[in-house]
């Protein structure tokens, strides 16, 4: 158990460092002739108007918070569906009543006219 | 000194130094990113605690989601506070005078407890903790009732988020 | 396993401190609710450490981290969707501002 | 011999002979190993990489009738190394105004967060990185750190477009996320396990693509919205913002989003083969059969695996190629009131009959999934066919200025 995420740690920390080569490599061999045309924001040749933060949906926020209690049910759910196995028919209903609640507030977000993206 | 206390204190330094980034920070961006550092320094933690399912979680929800909504939440309300400015309050030394306080107090707390300064036994063999976890989820003698009750929680939030988020209820 | 459990137990204290300081010092609704989060996870780090020197036959160490884990993401998903509410009536995410309800 | 039926074990033994013999303590040893094996193992991910620009570039012109790289090199084989060559040694721009650190670490998470899924990733019965018992949630996670490093790298650039692009690609990612995991279980349900090694031998038998096609199709379509691939690459839709999140970043470091990009879809093949096509192995109890006992050998299996893995990919292709891109209200609609509930219903489907035809015996067992995912199915199609039917009649009533306004709302 402790040497499986160990080998994660290290494969980690080398995944870090294959992209990075390249990137230190390139830094040495390629020229660097920087000038305030080339490094201004790329916006089709045109001129950038105003602030990059331009104003956003709040649509963007109210999905994102589905998603966010969504993925923590689905955390429970592993468990739940590593148990079925071993247990009785009542714990399969446990889940889906589990589900089931859940469900009941994506089908009021959707009456509620948030998942639409207008 | 052996290698598991030194992995310990890197990802300790790891914890705390982006904790500190997170309360200090200027820039609102840059202290959600810090304490996404913080976040994976936890998840690592869990993974030497050899709590695997925790730790995995801990980046699917933690990194994978809440970070992802509190960025989420500094572009929408950026316009206001540009980053300019204090971004702690004038009287900032009370908070920190009060946190030493309690860490000093707590410190004294654990330090006393002669309990507390053991090393852990050696995880016994043939326990499967994963399906422990879910068997103590959904039995009826054990977690069941949490269990059922988180999902009620959830719900309540999820109707509550989006009928606040929704504005359209005045 | 030669880390005694004191060394976790101080982590997460340091780590609720620095999250209580910053709940207390930040003047921004968002990095107070950052702070929360930290104070959360030091919460968590001691269940699971409990968990882990007690007995791992035991589950309720976990079981628990879990539900931190559900409350945490509720705590956020109101807590945010309260402040960018607020955000789009009164143009302010600062705590101090928010403050019609005091009067 | 032994070198041919578990060459891993073989080097890993003998190197650990070698390294103890020169007195090294055994946890040095083992850290030695792993960094050999994990060098080899990313090295052949990259070269495969590489390799996979060729193939790309040579499957898309043919789909669009052309013949694609063939100057440098048989076949044009030579083609990426090419490529590469040209991306070191470019002028690597640093926008102004963008926050330089973070504006590096974009690509490099991006690539990491997919080289990661090859720790997990069974190559063969005895080639593989780690056998984790959370491996379907590893999966999950390092999905996580590539959400990440897109909406760093879009926010870094201090580009609109890039941030407009990181948005879009940022909620397509977690929107399709759900359906992903709330999939995931299904495999997790029927071998009762979540290690990839348990879910591969759990389907020596039969595969789960059989036992749950829709789970199959679900999965391969959430799998195409995480890559950020056509019909889902509105993050990078031309017309509007350009090349989207990655619009600043040039040379080696765009190049590296675009190996990640492809990278990532082969290994979401070859995630697909392990999940639901059976991995390295599947071969419904052939190998069993003395004549076909080479199919055990490590080598054959994990050349059926790395082949079960290009049918992934190219399938992934194959859709990139042939659709139009979606609009963004459609995708998120699509996800939410669609593909969500569908996979949760798939997914209680599962649960309840994993309980109740256990009994059975194998056939009926295979029969009964097979069937009841046939029947929900069809019942979707119908729900869809009736709700298109009404949304004709709805839009047939419209006078043509309506529909021009829904079209605006994008």
């Amino acid at each position: 158990m402790q040497n499986e995420w160990l080998y994660i740690g290290i494969f980690l920390v080398f995944g870090l460092i294959v992209p990075i080569v390249p990137l230190v490599f390139s830094r040495l061999v390629a020229p660097r002739k920087p000038n305030p045309i080339k490094q201004s924001t790329y916006e089709c040749g045109v001129e950038t108007v105003g602030d990059t933060w331009v104003q956003f949906k709040a649509q963007y926020y109210v999905f994102a918070l589905v998603f966010l209690i969504f993925d923590v049910e689905t955390v429970f759910l592993f468990p739940w569906a590593l148990s079925l196995k071993q247990m009785p028919l009542f714990v399969v209903l446990e889940g889906v009543l589990f589900i089931g609640i859940l469900v009941a507030g994506l089908v009021y977000a959707w009456r509620k006219g948030m998942l639409e993206w207008a | 000194m052996t290698v598991d206390q030194i992995i310990f204190i890197l990802c300790a330094a790891l914890i705390l130094g982006s904790a500190l980034m997170v309360v200090t920070t200027g820039k609102l961006i840059h202290a959600a990113l810090w304490l996404v550092a913080a976040l994976f320094g936890v998840a690592i933690l869990y993974a030497i605690l050899q709590a695997g399912f925790l730790a995995v979680v801990q980046v699917v929800v933690y990194i994978g989601a809440i970070a992802i909504l509190f960025i989420f939440a500094v572009m929408l309300t950026r316009r206001e506070m540009l980053d300019k400015g204090a971004q702690t309050r004038s009287n900032w030394w009370l908070p920190a005078l009060l946190g030493l306080l309690i860490l000093t107090g707590l410190v004294f707390l654990i330090i006393g407890q002669p309990a507390f300064g053991r090393t852990a036994a050696e995880m016994p063999l043939g326990v499967d903790t994963l399906r422990n976890l879910g068997m103590a989820l959904v039995s009826q003698n054990a977690f069941v009732l949490p269990f059922e009750v988180a999902s009620i929680l959830l719900l309540a939030a999820l109707v509550g988020a989006v009928f606040v988020a929704s504005g359209n209820n005045e | 396993m030669s880390i005694p459990l004191s060394w976790y137990l101080i982590l997460a204290a340091a780590l609720f401190s620095i999250g209580l300081f910053g709940v207390l010092s930040r003047k921004n609704a968002i990095a107070i609710l950052l702070g929360v989060e930290l104070m959360l996870n030091a919460v968590n780090v001691n269940l699971v450490a409990f968990w882990r020197y007690q007995d791992p036959a035991k589950m309720a160490g976990q079981v628990f981290a879990i539900i931190v884990f559900a409350v945490a993401a509720a705590e956020v998903a109101v807590g945010l969707a309260l402040i960018i509410s607020v955000y789009r009536r009164r143009k302010t995410v600062v705590a101090d501002e928010i403050d019609l309800m005091k009067w | 011999m032994i070198f041919l039926n578990d060459p891993i074990n073989f080097i890993a033994g003998w190197m650990r002979g070698l390294l103890t013999g020169w007195g090294l303590p055994e946890g040095l040893t083992t850290v030695i190993i792993y960094v050999i094996g994990i060098t080899v193992l990313i090295v052949f991910a990259m070269v495969l990489d590489i390799l996979l620009v060729w193939v790309e570039r040579k499957v898309v012109a043919r789909f669009q009738d052309r013949i694609g790289p063939n100057r440098i090199g048989p076949f044009g084989l030579i083609q990426p190394f090419a490529d590469i060559i040209k991306l070191i040694i470019k002028e690597d721009l640093t926008p102004a105004g963008a926050d330089k650190l973070l504006y590096n670490l974009g690509p490099v998470l991006a690539i990491a967060s997919v080289i990661i899924l090859w720790a997990i990733l069974p190559l063969s019965e005895k080639i593989f990185g780690v056998d984790l018992n959370v491996a379907v949630l590893y999966l999950v996670a390092a999905g996580a750190l590539g959400t990440l490093s897109i909406i760093v790298g879009g926010w870094a650039s201090n580009n609109k477009y890039a941030l407009l692009g990181a948005f879009r690609m940022v909620a397509n990612m977690i929107a399709y996320e759900i359906p992903m995991v709330v999939v995931l279980l299904i495999p997790t349900i029927l071998a009762d396990t979540m290690s990839v090694q348990g879910i591969t031998q759990a389907q020596s038998g039969m595969w789960f693509a059989i036992l749950s096609p829709l789970g199959l199709i679900i999965f391969l379509i959430s799998a195409i919205a995480e890559l950020g691939r056509s019909p889902f690459d509105l993050n990078e839709a031309e017309s509007e913002i350009v090349a989207g999140f990655h619009i600043e970043y040039s040379g080696m470091k765009f190049g590296l989003f675009y190996a990640g990009e492809l990278l990532h879809a082969f290994t979401f093949g070859g995630f697909m083969a392990v999940l639901f096509f059976g991995g390295y192995g599947g071969f419904f109890g052939l190998e069993k059969i003395g004549f076909f006992s080479w199919l055990d050998n490590p080598f054959v299996q994990a050349l059926v695996f790395l082949a079960k893995a290009m049918f992934g990919y190219w399938v992934i292709m194959w859709i990139k190629y042939s659709m139009p891109r979606i609009r963004i209200d459609h995708m998120l609609a699509f996800n939410w009131k669609f593909l969500t509930p569908l996979a949760l219903v798939v997914l209680v489907n599962t649960a309840v009959l994993s309980k109740v035809l256990a009994g059975l015996p194998a056939w009926g067992y295979v029969l009964g999934m097979f069937l009841s995912n046939i029947v929900i199915g069809f019942i979707t199609v119908e729900i869809l066919r009736a709700y298109g039917r009404k949304q004709h009649k709805v839009e047939s009533k419209l006078s043509p200025q309506n529909t021009q306004n829904q079209e605006q709302a994008v």
